[in-house]
């Protein structure tokens, strides 16, 4: 039964790790493709290290698992906000696709403060329109 | 008293290190706990060396792990007399640190870093595992990085930055080896590799692995084509740092050579080869160097490399006379060598230089400590009977007798240039009239100290110029030691039973 | 048996596969973050990685190793955005 | 001081959970190391009510577990699928969350579901930044973060 | 850096990287882990409080200045190298072992002791060169 | 002895610290120094005379068989008196010489060091202890030669003297090894009964060799001849000294006691006469070229050791005896000679020969004393010149060999030692004074009674030299010779060949005196073959030397660090790679390897790509980056083979090495190549085989059986013994903890060290 | 699979050599650091490599009952990382206090000192 159940969970968290990878390589710019990267990968490790949890079905090391997904979850979230704000501060493009950015402009260049400042509509926006 | 008394010297240095930073900013301090600390050192050095000359080798097992399988420090009378070396040439040290180093340089744990190193050199001596050996040159090289570096003005952190690169270099191939020994043997304990080495079969490898060790040592002893980072940098560090370097950093490098070569590979014939080879380019190169320089320091760096040239050679003719020279001359190189350059720094603050070509007059205006300066560099010379004498007759002997022809020569030509260049040193630095000088208005000349302060630059300096004189008139003990080591490690069975056998 | 060969031979390559498409990544870039989040990403499925190895060996300790890496790597790529952020006010 | 006693719950609590040993003295020990740990950086959490909270907390678990794997699917269909279909764009969120913990949150749970990313929060934290694959309209967006995840949240810390 | 995010964060981690560093410290005699590693985690977190928060902040935090830390420790790791060399007349390193077993850590003993100052080593090196550069970056 | 040889050192020492006493018109105190010596030695004449020896011997390092022996025959008796009999005059002389100079203590002190060597040297019995006198002199004569240090051409011709005479030591100290070692002794009484062992030993041709040429180098020999001349910049005491009793007789001393130990070898014979012959005529011809007094002196000095190293090849009785002799007269008259030159030089303040004449108004005792020392060095009879001449040409006529080939060398040079004398001695007195020199009147008697003294004793002794040689000369040539005895000295052995000849040799003699007048125009004449000069060569041999030592070090120590590291590099893939070349084959038990599986072939080739990575990228950030990857690969490497603690230990640091890398780097420059093409491919070249060697070193070795014993004691006894599961950390903190406390440390020191860089800025006065 | 670990030492210290023969300092670090590891890589195959068991006995014996692996080129090479770590920080700084005073990250800028002086 168990075994079934590491099978099902490394299965799948195979897969989203791999789709992760691939859309790492297919996503056409930095935003798109940390937002892949965050995401599958934590679902997908978190899977396979549930698969471990169970396989070794001992309190001390499912909760130290447990320790390390929560861990993941917390990091990896933080890792994708900074990898983004810098992406977007040293002047990653945005890909063509792209047809919203209320980002720009709103950095200071200088103290890197960042403002609320209504913008109603970017430039970007305009041209989509 | 228990054998324990071998493991003090790093007891007493790791204690004063560690009490050292807790001083962190306290200079004066500091500068009275390491002066304590150098005595303290000295004082265990004795015993450890009345000790060993009583008892003989003998063997602490770190851990009280037995050999092979934990650490083993062994105390053989080399590593006594090593040990004893170390604490004088530290003290002497110490006491022109304290008076030539400036504050600002002493708040940045200089005094910790120093005993770290006399720490590192002294566990080398005392080591009986290849690895733990590693583990103490690398304490040994990074606070020489930190000495040599701490400051960094332009010069010396050129100096610093290739020090660094080939040392480091060193350790890395030192690594290589020990990897490389360990892949055969399975063991780190050097009686035990000296053991179990003859076990391998294959001839090939352990010349490969002696050769890596050779190439790690003779890089730390500076022996040609290994030697660059000598003169790049030796020059470059205050005085007192570099006399530390000079008289005991290519020395260990020497001692590690002189272990690996006794106990691990002896008889190696193509690493007695390789060694005499060596040693020959090594004192031309040294010599070479010494020569066209102008700097007194650089002068005294090339020289450095010219004279482990001489020991080196020693090494690779390997019998119990040529052992005996290098062991005496090594007992001489490190005290006049630390000496030196104690003397290049008095220099410096005599004149505010060390290039010969601005210097002159001292002989005129400093006659005492003219004189003073002479003993040690006819020391350095070997001027019968002063101490660099002596060995070199075990040497020749040794040379000569074994039909190394080369190296005899390169033996005779060495001492020449010695000679030459610490006459023209006289010559240029003593005889001649001061030329015109440039300097800053805000160096503080000798001049202008306070007595104790003059007495605080020359004592270090007569301390070690009266036991460069005892080592030349009292040759005849230095000499039985040096036989009684040398019978040691040709033996080295002694060591290897004394190791593996409680 | 069967959970060990299924581990061995189809979970790992794959895992395996997946490290290399994000290399792929890395070595292309174009930019900088690229290559960071590249980096991060090899972390995250490399802990995948040991989770799986340490079912296979049957080893619990190499758990805690994914747990240290999960935690240093993220300061890895703090390191990283710092650098760039600063580099960008320097310059 | 009370908020600094739940820290130190907490880390005890952690502790017995990394030691995976549960007895009395991990406990101990686990509240010791707590002590020790907040005395050394002057620490503390907060100031919320964590036992109150906790039927929230698990509830709101489940919808992010859910909304994880609803993007994850979305997610992966996309990357399977040969041709991009992605409408992407940097959308400004007003929040109405305040305090630190919370914006964090919300940002946190935004970029962990596939398909967003918390790019950065306004200096006088007033506005989220936030990437999206799928902006299809920027009200519609905007409207299902707030009545999603900051709805919950702030049920949660308030 | 300023970033709410990661200082929110920051703030979270930080006790909970220490109290992990103690955990990898204490088990190291029965699995992997140790001083070295566990000195590592501690520093790292301190690392990170200082990327969020600014290094002055992170100065302010720590009640011990990383610089003691450094002869603390070592003056640790030496005491129990030297006990039985002055106490007992037993080799430099000769481990010592408490008899009985106490709870949480095991068995107490001299390497314990060592592991510790190896631990607050590690920590205080770290952190006094990180926070030299970033001061001087 | 020893007490008089020491005293010699101490009181030397002494002197220095009653410096202004010495300064004052108490410096005469200081002959008490000789004087006490001359008396000493003088009382031993009556022993001696009876062929006794006397020999005194402490040990000192008896490790090395060097003892402190001292041993008084007639050879080593003759030498004492000279040297302590000549010192005595020159202490004497020197008291009003320098009378008031800055630096007389420090003058005498040398002066008397000097000579104590000389005694040590004359007398030791150990050819060690030799050696060390042997060395004192030179040492001390650098000092005396430069005494006058201000002035740069003083200097050089110490440094030059100090060269060829210390190399000359270096080659004494090898023959006495050599010479110990073939014997089992440095006692030089004992290798006289072995004289044979030493002939028929190996070591013969290299012991001679060695021997010759320490004592050319001393004593001037051709080619070594030329640093003489450059010693006379000296003071005049100090030139009198070392050239006509002391320093340079030292050579001569050293083949003459040599001689019947090594002697008696066509080896031995013909290069001592060959060399001789050839330093007789060639500074004999060179004298001729001289204007300055000094320097005429000079070449006689080197002409006359010449005549002695040619009498010592002959070797036979009477070329002993004559060469004692004439050791005796050159002493005299060329001691004489200095001396006056220096009243001379003292009083006129020129030495040039074509500058001084008349010198005899107001110099009238001088110009007699000179007119005798002339006749002594010309060997006119009665003076002991001619004794000493008479036994020359008897020696060389009874030669076997070349008999008058040899004895017209002699002569020739003989002739040219008494133009020499002459010029000297006799021309500056003759004639009319010239205007520019200043009016004369008679020095002090310090000055003028030495030479005096000297001259007398040239012409008693003359009259009487049986005083000579009953006393001295015979028992020194006793110890010389082997067995031949009975020669008695006498003046006048009636009108036979000998005599006719040294009328002769006086003939010519006074006819090139009167033919030849030293004039500049000579002088640079004979400069214009002064490059073929052994001098001259010498000179571009050194600079030669100087040019090769800066090319070699600039090849070698040319600041490059790359340079550098290539060198080391290569140095390891000659020697490792010479040595593995020799067994190329690799035997490889396949089965004992770890299998091949995908994930690790993947993170081996992505590692493989990322080191690529690093060392191509022109972005220095990605490189740091790779690095990254390449720390993640280790990390789960040493997973995979069970190294758990490695991987977390590997990635946690190299995480820290990635941050302070981060932290640094923004403030860098922009990372640019700078290498040119060509030396990339070279260093690639280089680095690819230091690769490969490494590589199939490592093949090599893990196809050797591996021994477990260590290992398996860990596992056996970590828990057991030391309580810990975790083999790794139970090694780090117990088997071999020192290592771990060393390791902490390292890291402690380069904390304080990063800290020490970054904030210690220091003041400007540190500064250069 | 030694094999190939052999060759990636050797490609590790290839890459670092011709990294440290490089003139940029950061290079000469970088390269550094590439040697490093394969010395570390050297030790730790000629320890020879044995997978998936660790040198770690488990928690209900007292010694190991099955192969496990070589622990002392473990041990040494935890040494030798930690080493390095603290020579690599100091050579970081080097280069950063280097550039500081020297302005340049040419190691050719660096060859005063040779030359005589
Ligand atoms: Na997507
Ligand atoms: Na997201």
């Amino acid at each position: 039964m168990s075994e079934l159940l590491i099978i099902i969970l490394s299965s799948l968290g195979t897969l989203f790790a791999l789709l992760a990878a691939i859309g790492l390589i297919r996503m056409p710019d930095t935003f798109l493709r940390i937002s892949v990267n965050t995401k599958a990968a934590t679902l997908g490790v978190g899977l396979l290290l549930a698969a471990a949890a169970i396989f070794f079905n001992d309190l001390a090391i499912s909760t130290r698992v447990l320790a390390i997904i929560i861990f993941i979850f917390l990091t990896a979230p933080i890792g994708g906000h900074l990898l983004g704000r810098t992406g977007y501060f040293i002047g990653n493009k945005l890909c063509d696709k792209t047809h919203i950015d209320d980002l720009k402009d709103q950095y200071n260049k200088k103290t890197h403060e960042l403002s609320s400042n209504d913008q109603e509509e970017t430039s970007v926006e305009k041209e989509n329109k | 008293m228990s054998e324990n008394i071998i493991t003090y010297p790093l007891i007493v240095h790791l204690f004063f290190s560690i009490i050292l930073m807790f001083f962190w900013n306290k200079v004066k301090v500091q500068k009275i706990v390491t002066i304590i600390g150098n005595f303290v050192a000295l004082g265990v050095a004795i015993a450890v060396f009345i000790f060993t000359w009583k008892n003989g080798t003998h063997v602490v097992n770190a851990g009280n792990w037995e050999a092979p399988f934990g650490i083993v420090f062994v105390g053989d009378m080399l590593s006594a007399t090593l040990i004893l070396l170390t604490a004088i040439a530290g003290l002497s040290v110490s006491i022109f640190s304290v008076i030539s180093i400036i504050n600002a340089r002493l708040r940045f744990g200089f005094f910790s870093v120093y005993h770290f190193l006399l720490l590192g050199l002294n566990g080398a001596f005392l080591t009986g595992d290849m690895f733990n050996l590693y583990v103490w040159f690398e304490i040994i090289i990074i606070s020489s990085f930190v000495l040599i570096s701490i400051g960094g003005e332009k010069n010396q952190l050129e100096g610093a930055v290739k020090y660094f690169t080939l040392n480091f270099f060193g350790s890395l191939i030192f690594l290589t080896a020990l990897g490389v020994i360990y892949g055969l043997t399975g063991t780190l304990n050097m009686a035990d590799v000296a053991v179990k080495i003859q076990q391998v079969d294959n001839q090939i490898l352990i010349d490969v692995c002696a050769v890596l060790f050779l190439t790690a040592f003779a890089i730390k002893s500076a022996v040609f084509p290994l030697n660059f980072w000598l003169p790049a940098s030796y020059h470059t560090p205050p005085s007192a740092v570099s006399a530390i370097f000079a008289g005991l950093l290519t020395k260990v490098g020497v001692y590690a050579l002189i272990r690996m070569m006794t106990l691990i590979f002896p008889h190696d014939v193509f690493l007695m080869n390789v060694l005499l080879v060596l040693s020959v380019l090594t004192i031309i190169s040294g010599s070479f160097g010494a020569i066209i320089q102008n700097n007194i320091r650089k002068v005294f760096s090339f020289l450095i490399i010219c004279h482990i040239g001489f020991m080196i050679g020693g090494l690779g003719i390997f019998n119990v006379l040529a052992l005996t020279g290098v062991i005496f001359y090594l007992i001489h190189d490190i005290i006049v060598k630390t000496n030196l350059f104690l003397i290049g720094g008095l220099i410096y603050r005599l004149k505010s230089t060390t290039n010969m070509k601005n210097i002159g007059g001292l002989y005129k205006s400093y006659p005492k400590i003219s004189l003073l300066l002479l003993i040690v560099l006819f020391s350095l010379v070997g001027v019968p009977p002063l101490s660099g004498f002596w060995p070199k007759i075990s040497l020749f002997l040794s040379s000569y007798s074994t039909e190394n022809y080369w190296y005899l020569g390169a033996l005779i030509l060495g001492s020449f240039i010695t000679l030459i260049v610490v006459a023209k040193i006289w010559s240029e630095v003593f005889w001649k009239n001061q030329p015109e000088l440039k300097v800053s208005k805000r160096f503080i000349f000798f001049d202008k100290l306070y007595p104790i302060q003059k007495w605080q630059f020359v004592t270090p300096i007569v301390l070690l110029a009266l036991f460069s004189l005892y080592i030349g008139f009292g040759a005849e003990h230095i000499q039985s030691l040096s036989e009684r080591i040398a019978e040691d490690l040709y033996n080295s069975q002694n060591y290897i039973d004394a190791v593996l056998k409680p | 048996m069967i959970l060990n060969d299924f581990l061995y031979y189809i979970i790992l390559p794959l895992l395996s596969f997946s490290i290399v498409l994000v290399f792929i990544r890395f070595l292309k870039g174009p930019s900088i973050v690229d290559r960071i989040i590249a980096l991060d990403l090899i972390v995250t499925i490399g802990i995948g990685i040991i989770s799986i190895y340490s079912i296979i060996n049957n080893q619990p300790n190499f758990l805690d190793i994914a747990l240290i890496l999960a935690l240093i790597a993220f300061l890895g790529t703090v390191a990283f955005t710092y650098y760039l952020e600063k580099r960008d006010n320097n310059e | 001081m009370k908020s600094q006693f739940l820290s130190n719950i907490l880390l005890m609590l952690i502790w017995v959970f990394l030691t995976g040993s549960y007895n009395a003295y991990n406990f101990s020990f686990g509240f010791i190391l707590g002590l020790l740990i907040i005395w050394l950086i002057g620490y503390s959490v907060g100031q919320t009510k964590y036992i109150k909270i906790l039927p929230r907390v698990i509830a709101f678990f489940f919808y992010f577990v859910y909304e994880l794997i609803i993007a994850n699917l979305e997610v992966a269909y996309e990357v399977m699928t040969p041709n991009l279909n992605v409408t992407p764009g940097i959308i400004k969120i007003p929040l109405d969350v305040e305090t630190n913990l919370e914006i964090s949150l919300l940002a946190n749970l935004i970029t962990l579901t596939p398909g967003t990313l918390s790019l950065d929060v306004s200096d006088d934290k007033k506005v989220l930044y936030v990437h999206s694959m799928y902006v299809k309209d920027r009200d519609e967006f905007i409207h299902h973060i707030k009545n999603g995840f900051e709805r919950r949240i702030l049920l949660i810390t308030r | 850096m300023k970033t709410l995010i990661l200082k929110t964060a920051s703030d979270i981690l930080l006790p909970v990287l220490l109290l992990f560093s103690v955990f990898i410290l204490l088990r190291g005699h029965y699995l992997p882990g140790g001083g070295f590693v566990g000195g590592l985690i501690a520093a790292i977190a301190f690392v990170l409080d200082a990327f969020a928060n600014g290094l002055e902040n992170s100065r302010k935090i720590i009640k011990i200045h990383p610089g003691f830390l450094m002869p603390l420790g070592l003056l640790i790791s030496f005491a129990s190298a030297v006990t039985p060399v002055f106490f007992q007349d037993l080799p430099f390193m000769t481990g010592l072992w408490a008899s009985g077993h106490i709870p949480v850590i095991g068995k107490i003993g001299s390497a314990l002791f060592f592991d510790t100052g190896v631990y607050f080593v590690v920590v205080g090196v770290s952190l006094t060169i990180i926070f030299t550069i970033s001061e001087n970056a | 002895m020893l007490f008089i040889v020491c005293l010699g050192f101490l009181l030397s020492i002494a002197i220095l610290f009653i410096h202004k006493f010495i300064k004052g018109n108490w410096a005469w105190l200081s002959t008490l120094i000789p004087l006490t010596s001359f008396l000493y030695f003088l009382s031993f004449i009556g022993d001696i005379a009876q062929n006794d020896v006397i020999k005194v011997s402490y040990s000192w390092i008896s490790s090395y068989s060097v003892d402190l022996s001292f041993m008084l025959d007639g050879l080593s008796l003759l030498f004492v008196l000279m040297i302590s009999g000549i010192g005595t005059l020159v202490f004497w002389y020197t008291s009003s010489y320098l009378k008031g100079h800055e630096y007389l203590d420090r003058f005498y002190a040398y002066l008397g060091i000097f000579m104590a060597a000389m005694l040590g040297l004359v007398l030791s019995d150990n050819l060690i202890t030799m050696f060390i006198f042997w060395e004192l002199t030179s040492i001390s004569s650098f000092f005396l030669i430069g005494f006058n240090n201000e002035s740069k051409s003083s200097r050089k011709s110490a440094l030059l003297a100090l060269g060829i005479t210390g190399v000359g030591g270096l080659f004494l100290l090898a023959a006495a090894v050599i010479l110990g070692q073939v014997t089992s002794t440095y006692t030089i009484s004992e290798m006289l009964s072995m004289s044979n062992e030493i002939a028929m030993s190996s070591s013969y041709t290299f012991i001679v060799v060695m021997i010759f040429l320490a004592a050319f180098t001393k004593s001037a020999q051709f080619p070594f001849h030329f640093w003489l001349p450059g010693a006379m910049k000296a003071p005049t005491p100090v030139s009198t000294y070392l050239h006509s009793a002391t320093m340079v007789k030292a050579g001569i001393y050293l083949i003459l006691r040599f001689s019947p130990i090594l002697g008696e070898t066509s080896l031995w014979n013909t290069t001592l006469i060959t060399i001789g012959a050839i330093t007789m005529l060639y500074s004999a011809i060179q004298m001729l070229f001289r204007t300055d007094l000094k320097a005429i002196l000079a070449y006689s000095t080197i002409c006359a050791l010449g005549i002695l190293t040619f009498l010592t090849g002959l070797g036979t009785y009477e070329a002993l005896v004559a060469a004692m002799v004439f050791i005796v007269v050159h002493a005299l008259y060329k001691a004489s000679l200095f001396l006056i030159t220096g009243i001379i030089d003292h009083e006129t303040g020129t030495r040039d020969i074509t500058k001084l004449s008349g010198l005899k108004q107001g110099l009238m005792p001088i110009a007699v004393a000179g007119f005798v020392a002339a006749l002594i060095s010309g060997g006119v009879i009665p003076t002991l010149g001619f004794v000493g001449k008479d036994l020359i040409y008897e020696s060389t006529l009874h030669f076997k060999n070349n008999a008058w080939l040899l004895t017209g060398i002699a002569i020739a040079t003989n002739v040219l030692l008494f133009y020499g004398g002459f010029l000297v001695g006799v021309k500056p007195f003759l004639g009319k004074k010239p205007e520019a020199l200043p009016h004369l009147h008679m020095p002090s008697i310090r000055l003028w009674l030495p030479p005096m003294l000297m001259v007398l004793l040239g012409l008693v002794l003359g009259f009487m030299p049986y005083l000579l040689g009953d006393s001295l000369i015979m028992p020194g040539a006793e110890v010389l010779s082997r067995g031949e005895s009975g020669l008695h000295l006498k003046l006048w052995h009636g009108f036979n060949t000998m005599f006719w000849l040294s009328t002769l040799t006086i003939a010519f003699g006074v006819i090139v005196y009167l033919v030849l007048k030293p004039s500049d125009k000579l002088l640079r004449f004979s400069e214009k073959f002064e490059f073929i000069s052994p001098k001259s060569i010498t000179q571009y041999l050194v600079s030669l030397f100087k040019i090769m030592s800066k090319y070699w070090t600039m090849l070698f120590q040319n600041g490059y660090l790359r340079h550098y590291v290539a060198t080391y590099v290569t140095f390891i893939i000659v020697l490792v790679g010479y040595l593995l070349l020799k067994d190329p084959v690799l035997k490889i038990d396949y089965n004992t390897l770890a299998d091949l599986t995908v994930y690790e072939i993947v993170i081996i080739i992505i590692m493989f790509l990322s080191t690529l990575f690093t060392v191509f990228t022109p972005s220095r950030l990605a490189a740091v980056a790779a690095m990254g990857i390449i720390g993640f690969a280790f990390c789960l490497l040493y997973l995979f083979y069970s190294a758990p603690d490695l991987a977390m230990t590997q990635f946690s640091v190299d995480t820290l090495t990635v941050i302070l890398f981060v932290l640094v780097l923004y403030r860098l420059p922009k990372y640019l190549k700078f290498s040119k093409n060509y030396l990339r491919v070279e260093h690639g070249i280089l680095s690819t085989i230091f690769g490969g060697m490494i590589t199939f070193l490592i093949l090599k070795v893990i196809s050797e059986p591996k021994n477990s014993e260590i290992s398996n004691f860990y596992a056996e006894n970590s828990y057991v013994l030391a309580k810990g599961k975790n083999v790794v950390n139970v090694i780090l903190v117990d088997f071999r903890g020192s290592d771990t406390l060393i390791e902490i440390t390292v890291l402690i020191v380069a904390a304080i060290g990063v800290f020490g860089l970054l904030k210690l800025r220091l003041k400007a006065r540190d500064k250069k | 699979m030694e094999i190939l670990l052999a060759i990636m030492t050797g490609v590790l210290y290839a890459a670092g050599t011709y990294m440290i023969l490089r003139r940029s300092i950061v290079k000469l670090i970088i390269g550094i650091i590439l040697f490093g590891n394969g010395v570390n890589l050297l030790i730790f195959l000629l320890g020879r490599i044995t997978k998936g068991n660790p040198p770690i006995i488990s928690p209900e014996l007292k010694h190991f009952t099955d192969i496990y692996a070589d622990p002392i080129p473990q041990a040494l090479i935890l040494t030798s990382i930690v080493i390095s770590f603290g020579l690599q920080a100091f050579a970081i700084i080097l280069v950063k206090r280097a550039y500081k005073v020297l302005k340049t990250d040419d190691l050719d800028m660096l060859n005063t000192l040779d030359e005589d002086s």
